[in-house]
């Protein structure tokens, strides 16, 4: 019974995917029922998985492999471990969440609205349970359609375009992917010896001798990971898309593409460049000179970039968005640090970013359904007429500019105190955008919430109570990881020493 | 083991007795039937196909499976890889008909010709996949390509129609010309037709320095051109687009599948089998000649679909790229590569032809192959269009769909002999390919019609698009079909 | 028994807050929360006193762990020494006494029970600072106290002033944490801990030769962990050049002023200073006693000529914090807790005070009618720029509109000119004069003992400021409530405040008298923390202690003279904060001489007028506009930034640059200017440039692919046998 | 030495061929070039007589000369309604053409020059038979019979196709 | 009369019908151009029958000689049919077109 749990979860999405479209289009309220309880029933599967995960060992739990396509050795093989059940309770979260955020703004299309979503939710839950590296593969790029779609049909003026870029972007990073996983399979072992298997891979990596063990083998493949996980996470240059993506979307998307998405990037770099090319991970984050401090520059410039970015922008969603992005590069300069306090942080800080950004977003969404526009500075003095979401909108920007005692303190904090140990510099520069972070949060607080109620405002309606169910779990999620990280750490440290084992 | 002589080798030859036979009894039939509304030739031509069907797995089975044999004293060769091209073209051509039967821009009064002409074109793409005598390989290869002139032809009322037929013979007999002079400079460099034996005479004439490697490489590049026409690879290719958008639609669909396949099942057989040795391959790379080849045609297919407008010419010059993209698995003719060649023209099959059946039903209904009438088409035949999207994502090589794991194949074919550079311009060849293919997706979805009505379809029309959907979204999931194509060799 | 007292006394205020933000989600509010949180607070308060009863002098800190890592855990806990229980007590007396005031003081505020709510969170976030045991949990407690100052700075936030002032606040404040914060990292890569107290904590393993070898790179290593970390406490306690947030911060309602911003929050730097003083290096002590030194001058400066009453008393603050930095700095570990102690009373006392003054001018109801009208009319600029109130002083904290309020308001003149005579340095009686003493003493001490010019300036620093403190508040006294009243429509309206908040007053009175404040004498009760694991220096001969007379010049942050800690420093860290007898008694008198100095030109120029104050600043018009513009600090920071902006300037020549005001904007400003341009240009340009450059090439090419389709079949067929020709011909020459 | 009057006549052939050929490609009016083209199957079916070839010189001349060229002379008939026709020739093309054509020439001839096994070969060792019988015999008994029959195939659907698609389509 | 001399008339004759092809603004010119081809290619296989004696490891090599020949009958019929079917298009073109220049039937492009 418990092998089958994982896989139930990841498929009951797709199952509801296909019960909704089977539903006649005109039962709306119907399919927004079905959509929630599909997607209720794998937030209590993980809920589940989370509470019975065995948090002492760094073993895959709940495995199952069965062969897939035997002729090229591909496995069914999906499991977690501290690292994905983590990122499966955040995706299984917010799956529910979402299709609460879509209950009442879907104008259009709401059977195949739903339909995608699920089919949406499945590729993610898949991808962070996979351990056949074709199957992540192939799961990765699942996301890839319902995304398109769900931004391009049902998104914002500049749709087509952000859609398109989205698509191109993340093709564009996982065709180097595909490369590197083919180069990684063909080199795994003699013809028929050759796996896909992300646990015996990673075991043969670290195999001396091996061919996959070679250093200059692995600098390819990681550059061919690294560069499909790097658009995905976004991590500059190739950011570009996350903006548009983030306007375009509509809010429960958005808030999907934040929450779990990116953390999709930053997973498989863990899950895949990390613990599968320690070599290829030394020469970009262990060594002198530019090439060895790469990774960390990466995070650093991200880091800064976003948040200036933020502070530069006018529309609220988009500063989010950028916030996304300098965010994000916490987590890779923790991950660029290798050891376990920055691992952990920038584990953490993925849980959490989910967490907040999702919140940003749906904060946002409540915004715009009332006022429909996202400019910063034609609001004023909210404060004052919708107390409870200003409220709750503080607590999020807190939790997202760092605050401690909320969630988004703790990720940071172990980053930096990690990637300090080893790129001191850096990270010093780093900590700017912590205060940048703060300025342009503050600063969005004060031009929306604070100052005399703009007048056109007067009568905006106060957060209602389905708005405020999708944001209370995230609210509590943010407060009580703030002051009890170890909730969460506790889930995937085990693992993460595993892995700082694999790299030095 | 011995060639089978002439009259012995009958039985094993039934399947393409019997699609002679049901050419001409269509024929004759619809000279004697004058109703001419009902599709009764059409579905006489499909109880043909199904017959000859049958006879494949009944000549199949009397054949040692690792033992292929060698039929009419060597003209032909009947095995695993001929049943396999020989059942895919089947379907193809059954594909075919029942698009003619709903396309409506074909003549109704010719109805036992057209279809006679497909059953015809069908015999010549199965000897295409069986000769090993090279002017077996000439005389299937012209019987094809000049019931294709024809067929592209076939609307005679149409201007584009008979172009696409006077571009393609024109083109079509230069190409088999030259080709013809490059067999016969094969023929007196090998002393021989067998292309089973041709293998190790060049080789071993080559070692003792009787012929220049600049002579086999003139002949390989002059027999390129003629199956390169076949297959549209570049610099072979240009017909193609012309005749596929001036061609019926169902002849488009036809000519991209099918022709493409049996091109590649010649190609591959001619080449495996006929200059496959290493001294062969140290005195001409045409490894590397068929590796730029492919790049080039992927290229050139990719970029010149981006500024189509018309579907149907957008699919041409995607069905261009895919070719380049079969090629890849051609580069080496490893068994990866032939493999991965039989499993993405499987998967071809189904997500183009599905694709052209969706062009026969919006030209149908709108009159137009414009990308234009596409518009809204989600809501207007929300089906349709979910269809479509599938077979063009599917195209562009995107999980989960087959065509994806069709393309890992190949590339995979690829990085297994280190041809990165190769893996790398296809890659980013199907990124590009991703812009046309979802401009289409865009017009369908995220814009909207200025004519809203519904489009009506009948069951049936959905049932025979689900017949190409579904494999479109199983077949990668599938060990079968992957063990299948992995049985495909060529001794 | 510690540990559940400690739980409540920071679980009851937190409950409170809880209380509130679930009530607050159902969309209505607690009905009594005021009574709620003062309820909880008074709690706190009693577990506090019962504590001083438990605790033993050199306690190990109770702590769990909180994350563990694996290889690395941090744990949390609380350290529970004499000095902590006192922090404990005076932030849970002078919370619960602002509680109470602000029952009057607040009533009738649409959000009044948000307030209490707000401080019972703040209450907490400090109570949780002050008792943490490990630097984790103070940075934790001393974001969350920055972010309460926020809340109740932007209490109200229609107030165009008060939105920019939270804001300035916390960001300041936020530019010093993240100092902190590196501080906080580089001594966690040193001894993988941020524990302090205990078997592995920092202060401990300090004296570790394995973990920390006392050579001058992990000296110079200690000195800028030090230095960073006493960045967060210049942020936090509003310290030159990070002090300009706090006099904004008057924005906020008054009991907020007295509670964060006079005796609790602000006091928090010069806590973790002392909580740090283990740690600091002489080099990195010197840094604090320094910028202690110039703060408390530069704010009394200031205070001198403003005329804003609260903004007096928030100059006064930043001055008294500099004089506890300053005895930090020279080491007089308890003469800086003691004035933190003395200071949180008579400050707190002198805020309330002024609020109970504001309160009399000014119905809280009305002053907030008026206010949101105001705040009306102010528009945000278009490039987020908003006029900086601080120069407009509201009507009823003016001191030109005041006068002769003693007899109007006699509790409240009679409490403030206690806590007045206390913070002038009056001698003996009041608990200010002994605590400035202690300090001044110390200083002159340790300037006398190291023969260190750096202290000897210091000292002259401190007595000059002590002086000119007894100056300003006797002026502030002077024109509020003696004389007669400037502006007698107002001075009709004003009236004594109700008890709830002239009880508080009188408690904070009597705690201004040094009799409470005895247990600072206690010199078995409270105890320095070791100041001397660095290790003898490599260069005796340049230390001060090479009794050669020579003074020391050789200062540098991390440079060589870390020498100072020489081998009897040991015996300086204890007498330092005893005053040695001769510094003592000199520091007495000079301290007497200058306060009464201070008081006495104050009563000349302001009572008696017998001086023009107007007629000196036309004298001295280039220091008077100095000090009238506060040093220009705030311009300093607009004009760096401004003056970057010059090349941007015709963008935004319609726009006033002199309104661009206040650090935040400034930096926001410069930000979008140059940032935003920038950062528009590259991923517009640069990025998506790029993408789109290559993906017009492709287009292009695709398009060229597509002329060569000419149509023409004889096209076609040159271009298939002019590929024969190529391929042979390349195959033939590779 | 003997007089080489069939090395003559060979090369008179070869001339009359290539020379025909040339005027095939140049002449300007197609009814020139269609009796040129006529010369030159001659001269291909002389050659074949020379190659010992009978039956296929024989079929050569009746079935191009007499089925092709009429054909083609049709074709001119009913493409312009009269027995001339100029053809247009462009510069460029012509030139481009020209170089194309030299350089295959160059290529072909270069291989023909160094393929050292049909060096130094000749006819003179084998026998001159007739061979009408015994292509009869490989095609009707040997293996060339399934190319017959599919040729035959082939022949039928030419048929089929030139009729379906010369005829006047009525247009309704 | 070697191998060659046939060899270099049927190339001459290959090179010409190329350059018909390539360059005779007029379809029923492009037929000849292909039938000139043709000829240059059965030439070639009658030829080399003529001339290449069959190896002795190539397998049943025994009537060998003619097999050029046969060859060169097939490819006569070939392009019989295939100047059959090409007329055929090129009267369609003429209906459709009321032309046979090659460059004139161009409405396919792009």
């Amino acid at each position: 019974m418990d092998q089958i749990l994982l896989s139930l979860m990841i498929f009951i999405p797709l199952l509801g995917m296909i019960v909704v479209l089977l539903l006649p289009r005109e039962q709306e309220e119907l399919i927004k029922r079905a959509t929630l309880a599909f997607t209720l029933i794998p937030l209590i599967l993980a809920v589940y998985l989370f509470i019975n995960y065995n948090t002492s060992t760094a073993n895959t739990q709940y495995f199952v492999s069965v062969p897939w396509i035997d002729t090229f050795h591909i496995n069914y093989h999906v499991g977690i471990d501290g690292l994905s059940v983590t990122l499966l309770l955040l995706t299984a979260l917010l799956g529910p969440i979402c299709v609460l955020a879509s209950w009442r703004n879907i104008e259009k299309g709401l059977k195949a609205y739903m339909a995608l979503f699920l089919l949406l939710e499945t590729g993610m839950l898949g991808f962070f349970a996979a351990l056949d590296l074709f199957l992540f593969f192939v799961f990765f790029e699942l996301t890839l359609l319902p995304m398109y779609f769900l931004i391009g049909v049902w998104g914002g003026p500049r749709r087509e375009y952000a859609a398109i870029k989205f698509f191109l972007y993340t093709l564009f990073g996982s065709v180097l992917m595909l490369v590197a996983i083919i180069a990684v399979y063909l080199n795994s072992g003699a013809p028929d010896a050759r796996t896909f298997d992300i646990p015996t891979l990673i075991t043969l990596a670290s195999t001396p001798g091996h061919a996959l063990a070679d250093p200059g083998f692995q600098m390819w493949v990681f550059l061919g990971f690294f560069i499909g996980f790097a658009v995905k996470v976004p991590i500059f240059p190739f950011h570009t898309w996350l903006p548009d993506a983030h306007v375009e979307a509509p809010t429960a998307i958005s808030v999907i593409l934040a929450g779990v998405l990116l953390k999709m990037g930053t997973y498989g770099f863990v899950r895949i460049n990390m613990a599968m090319f320690p070599e290829g991970l030394d020469i970009f984050t262990n060594g002198d000179g530019i090439l060895g401090h790469s990774l960390a520059l990466l995070g650093f410039i991200n880091i800064v970039y976003g948040s200036f970015c933020a502070l530069a922008q006018t529309d609220f969603k988009k500063l989010v968005a950028y916030s996304s992005i300098g965010h994000m590069g916490f987590v890779i300069l923790g991950l660029a640090a290798r050891n376990p306090e920055g691992i952990n942080g920038a584990v953490l800080q993925m849980f959490n970013h989910g967490v907040i950004s999702a919140m940003l977003f749906l904060l946002v969404g409540v915004l715009y359904d009332r006022a429909h526009h996202r400019e910063i500075n034609g609001f004023g003095g909210l404060g004052s007429r919708m107390p409870i979401y200003t409220g709750i909108t503080t607590l999020a920007f807190m939790a997202s500019l760092g605050l401690p005692g909320l969630s988004g303190f703790w990720g940071e904090a172990l980053s930096l105190l990690g990637a300090f140990q080893e790129f001191e510099i850096l990270t010093i520069l780093s900590t700017i955008g912590i205060v940048v972070g703060a300025a342009y949060f503050l600063w969005t607080l004060q031009r929306v919430f604070l100052g005399a109620l703009n007048p056109k405002y007067e009568e905006l309606p106060e957060i209602n109570r389905r708005e405020i169910v999708t944001l209370v779990p995230l609210g509590i999620l943010t407060i009580v990881l703030g002051m009890f990280p170890s909730i969460a750490i506790n889930m995937f440290y085990v693992s993460v020493s595993n892995l700082v084992g694999i790299i030095n | 083991m011995e060639p089978i002589k002439n009259i012995e080798s009958l039985a094993y030859f039934t399947p393409e007795i019997l699609l002679v036979v049901f050419a001409a009894a269509v024929i004759i039939l619809d000279l004697l039937v004058k109703d001419q509304e009902s599709d009764w030739v059409a579905y006489l031509s499909l109880i043909g196909l199904g017959c000859s069907l049958i006879a494949i797995f009944i000549t199949n089975s009397l054949v040692n499976t690792n033992e292929p044999i060698s039929l009419f004293l060597g003209m032909i060769r009947l095995d695993e890889f001929a049943v396999f091209f020989k059942i895919l073209l089947l379907l193809a051509t059954a594909a075919t008909i029942l698009f003619s039967i709903r396309s409506e821009e074909l003549d109704v009064r010719l109805k036992g010709e057209y279809y006679a002409l497909l059953l015809a074109i069908t015999f010549g793409m199965f000897l295409m996949a069986s000769s090993t005598n090279l002017l077996m390989i000439f005389i299937s290869l012209e019987t094809v390509s000049l019931t294709s002139y024809i067929l592209a032809g076939f609307l005679t009322h149409s201007p584009r129609s008979s172009e696409a037929a006077f571009k393609y013979i024109t083109y079509g007999a230069v190409a088999s010309g030259t080709m013809l002079f490059g067999l016969s400079l094969i023929f007196g460099m090998a002393g021989t037709g067998d292309i089973t034996q041709i293998s190790s005479q060049i080789a071993s004439v080559l070692a003792s320095g009787g012929v220049s490697a600049l002579g086999v490489l003139i002949a390989i590049t002059f027999i390129l051109a003629g199956i390169g026409y076949k297959i549209a690879s570049a610099p072979f290719h240009m017909w193609s687009p012309d005749v596929y958008e001036g061609a019926p639609i169902p002849i488009t669909a036809f000519l991209s599948v099918a022709s493409k396949a049996a091109g590649f099942a010649l190609f591959l057989r001619f080449f495996r089998t006929g200059f496959d040795t290493p001294e062969i391959l140290q005195s001409i790379d045409w490894g590397l000649l068929l590796a730029i080849v492919s790049a080039l045609t992927m290229t050139v297919g990719n970029l010149a679909a981006l500024p189509q407008r018309n579907v149907k010419r957008l699919l041409a010059y995607s069905s261009i790229a895919h070719g380049g993209y079969l090629l890849m698995g051609a580069v080496l003719l490893t068994s990866e590569g032939l493999s991965a060649i039989v499993f993405y023209l499987i998967v071809y099959l189904f997500m183009n032809l599905g694709a052209f059946y969706v062009v026969v039903l919006i030209a149908n209904e709108s009159g137009s192959e414009m990308i234009e009438s596409y518009r809204g088409l989600s809501s207007r035949a929300p089906l349709v269009a979910g269809a479509m999207a599938i077979f063009l994502f599917s195209l562009t090589g995107i999980p989960p769909f087959a065509g994806f794991f069709g393309k890992w194949l190949l590339f995979n074919a690829v990085i297994s002999k280190g041809l990165y550079w190769l893996a790398f311009i296809g890659l980013l060849n199907s990124v590009v390919s991703l812009y046309y293919y979802a401009r289409i997706i865009k017009a369908m979805y995220l814009e909207s019609a200025e004519d809203t009505d519904t489009f009506s379809f009948t069951k049936s029309t959905f049932a025979l698009l689900s017949v190409f959907v579904v494999p479109t979204i199983f077949i990668g999931f599938l060990n079968i079909f992957y063990s299948l194509s992995a049985k495909i060799t060529l001794q | 028994m510690v540990v559940p007292l400690i739980s409540i006394i920071l679980l009851a205020p937190l409950a409170a807050f809880a209380i509130f933000a679930l009530f607050g989600l159902a969309k209505r509010s607690f009905p009594r929360q005021d009574i709620l949180s003062t309820a909880a607070m008074l709690v706190a308060l009693g577990c506090s006193l019962y504590l001083l009863t438990e605790v033993v002098p050199k306690p190990d800190p109770y702590t769990v762990e909180w994350i563990s890592l694996g290889s690395v855990t941090f744990s949390m806990g609380f350290y529970l020494d004499s000095v902590t229980v006192i922090m404990l007590i005076v932030v849970t007396l002078v919370s619960s006494l602002v509680h109470i005031f602000s029952i009057g003081y607040m009533h009738g505020d649409p959000r009044y029970p948000r307030f209490f709510a707000f401080l019972s969170l703040f209450s907490f976030s400090m109570l949780f600072l002050v008792v943490s045991d490990n630097l984790l949990g103070i940075y934790i407690g001393w974001e969350l106290v920055g972010l309460c100052s926020y809340l109740l700075i932007g209490f109200w936030f229609e107030k165009d002033s008060a939105a920019n002032a939270c804001k300035k606040a916390f960001l300041t404040t936020r530019v010093g944490d993240v100092g902190m914060f590196i501080g906080m990292m580089m001594l966690f890569k040193k001894f993988e801990t941020l524990s302090l107290h205990g078997t592995n904590g920092i202060f401990t393993l300090i004296a570790d030769p394995a973990k920390f070898t006392g050579d001058t790179s992990d000296i110079v290593w200690l000195s800028g962990a030090g230095v960073l970390i006493f960045c967060g406490a210049v942020g936090k306690s509003a310290q030159v050049p990070l002090h300009t947030w706090l006099p904004d911060a008057m924005e906020g309602p008054t009991p907020v002023s007295a509670l964060i911003h006079a005796a609790t929050m602000v006091a928090a730097g010069v806590y973790l200073t002392a909580r740090m003083f283990p740690i600091l290096t002489p080099s990195s002590s010197l840094v604090i006693a320094y910028v202690g030194g110039i703060t408390a001058i530069v704010a009394a400066t200031i205070a001198i000529v403003r005329f804003d009453i609260k903004r007096v008393l928030a100059y006064s603050t930043v001055s008294q914090l500099g004089f506890m930095m300053l005895a930090l700095g020279a080491g007089s570990y308890v003469a800086g807790l003691f004035h933190l102690t003395t200071h949180a009373f008579f400050k707190a006392l002198l805020f309330l005070g002024s609020g109970s003054v504001i309160h009399a001018f000014h119905a809280m109801h009305a002053h907030h009618d008026e206010e949101h009208a105001e705040g009306n009319q102010h528009e945000h600029d278009d490039h987020g720029l908003v006029h900086e109130h601080g120069s407009e002083i509201p009507p009823d904290q003016d001191m030109r509109n005041m006068g002769g309020l003693r007899r109007k308001m006699p509790w409240t003149f009679g409490t403030m000119l206690i806590a007045t005579l206390s913070i002038s340095g009056v001698p003996f009686i009041f608990s200010g004069f002994w605590s400035k003493d202690k300090i001044l003493a110390g200083v002159l001490g340790r300037a006398m003992e190291w023969n260190s010019v750096h202290h000897y300036i210091l000292f002259a620093v401190a007595l000059v400021a002590a002086g000119i403190t007894a100056f300003y508040m006797f002026r502030l006294i002077f024109m509020t409530f003696f004389g007669e009243p400037r502006n007698q429509e107002m001075h009709n309206m004003a009236h004594e405040s109700p008890w709830v908040m002239t009880v508080p007053l009188v408690i904070l009175a009597i705690l201004s008298f040094p009799v409470v404040n005895t247990i600072w004498f206690n010199k078995d009760y409270i105890k320095p923390p070791d100041q001397h694991h660095v290790q003898a220096p490599q260069h005796a001969d340049i230390s001060p202690n090479n009794k050669t007379g020579k003074v020391d010049f050789g200062f540098s942050i991390f440079g060589i003279s870390e020498a100072h800690a020489a081998e009897d420093e040991s015996e300086n860290a204890d007498d330092a904060h005893h005053g040695h007898g001769p510094a003592h008694t000199i520091a007495m008198v000079l301290s007497i001489i200058v306060a009464g100095l201070g008081i006495l030109l104050s009563w000349l120029f302001y009572h008696k007028r017998r001086f023009s104050a107007e007629s000196v600043a036309t004298t001295f018009r280039p220091v008077y506009t100095l000090f009238w513009n506060k040093y220009y600090f705030d311009e300093f920071y607009n004009g760096v930034l401004v003056a970057l902006t010059v090349w941007k300037s015709r963008l935004f020549a319609k726009f006033d640059l002199s309104i661009i005001d206040g650090i935040v904007n400034g930096v926001a400003t410069v930000t979008r200017a140059v940032f935003a341009a920038f950062i528009g240009f590259f991923d517009n340009r640069v990025i998506d440039g790029i993408v789109n450059r290559v993906a017009k090439v492709i287009w292009s090419v695709g398009g060229r692919i597509r002329r060569i389709q000419t149509g023409a079949i004889q096209t076609y067929l040159f271009v298939v046998l002019g590929g024969i020709v190529l391929i042979i011909l390349i195959f033939r020459v590779l | 030495m003997e007089f080489p009057l069939k090395t003559l006549i060979f090369y008179g052939f070869a001339l009359v061929t290539i020379g025909s050929a040339l005027a095939v490609v140049t002449f300007r009016n197609i009814v020139h070039a269609a009796f040129a083209l006529m010369v030159t199957l001659f001269g291909v079916a002389g050659l074949y007589v020379f190659l010992q070839a009978d039956f296929l010189a024989a079929t050569q001349v009746i079935v191009y000369v007499g089925g092709i060229l009429v054909l083609i002379l049709f074709g001119v008939m009913m493409t312009s309604g009269r027995l001339e026709m100029r053809i247009h020739i462009e510069r460029g093309q012509l030139l481009l053409g020209a170089g194309i054509s030299i350089a295959l020439l160059a290529l072909l001839l270069t291989v023909i020059a160094n393929m050292p096994v049909w060096k130094n070969l000749t006819d003179d060792g084998i026998p001159h038979e007739p061979t009408t019988e015994q292509i009869g015999k490989m095609i009707l008994q040997d293996k060339f019979l399934l190319p017959f029959e599919v040729v035959s195939v082939l022949l039928l659907v030419a048929l089929i196709g030139a009729a379906l698609i010369s005829r006047k389509e009525v247009r309704d | 009369m070697s191998l060659q001399h046939y060899l270099v008339i049927s190339s001459i004759l290959f090179t010409l019908g190329i350059f018909a092809v390539l360059t005779r603004k007029n379809a029923i010119s492009i037929l000849m151009g292909i039938e000139l081809i043709l000829n240059s290619c059965n030439l070639n296989f009658v030829a080399f029958s003529r001339f290449v004696k069959p190896s002795e490891n190539i397998v049943g090599a025994g009537a060998y000689v003619l097999d050029g020949q046969i060859i060169a009958i097939f490819g006569i019929v070939l392009a019989a049919a295939e100047a059959a079917v090409f007329l055929a298009i090129i009267l369609a073109i003429y209906r459709e077109f009321g032309s046979i220049r090659p460059d004139e039937v161009d409405t396919l492009k792009g």
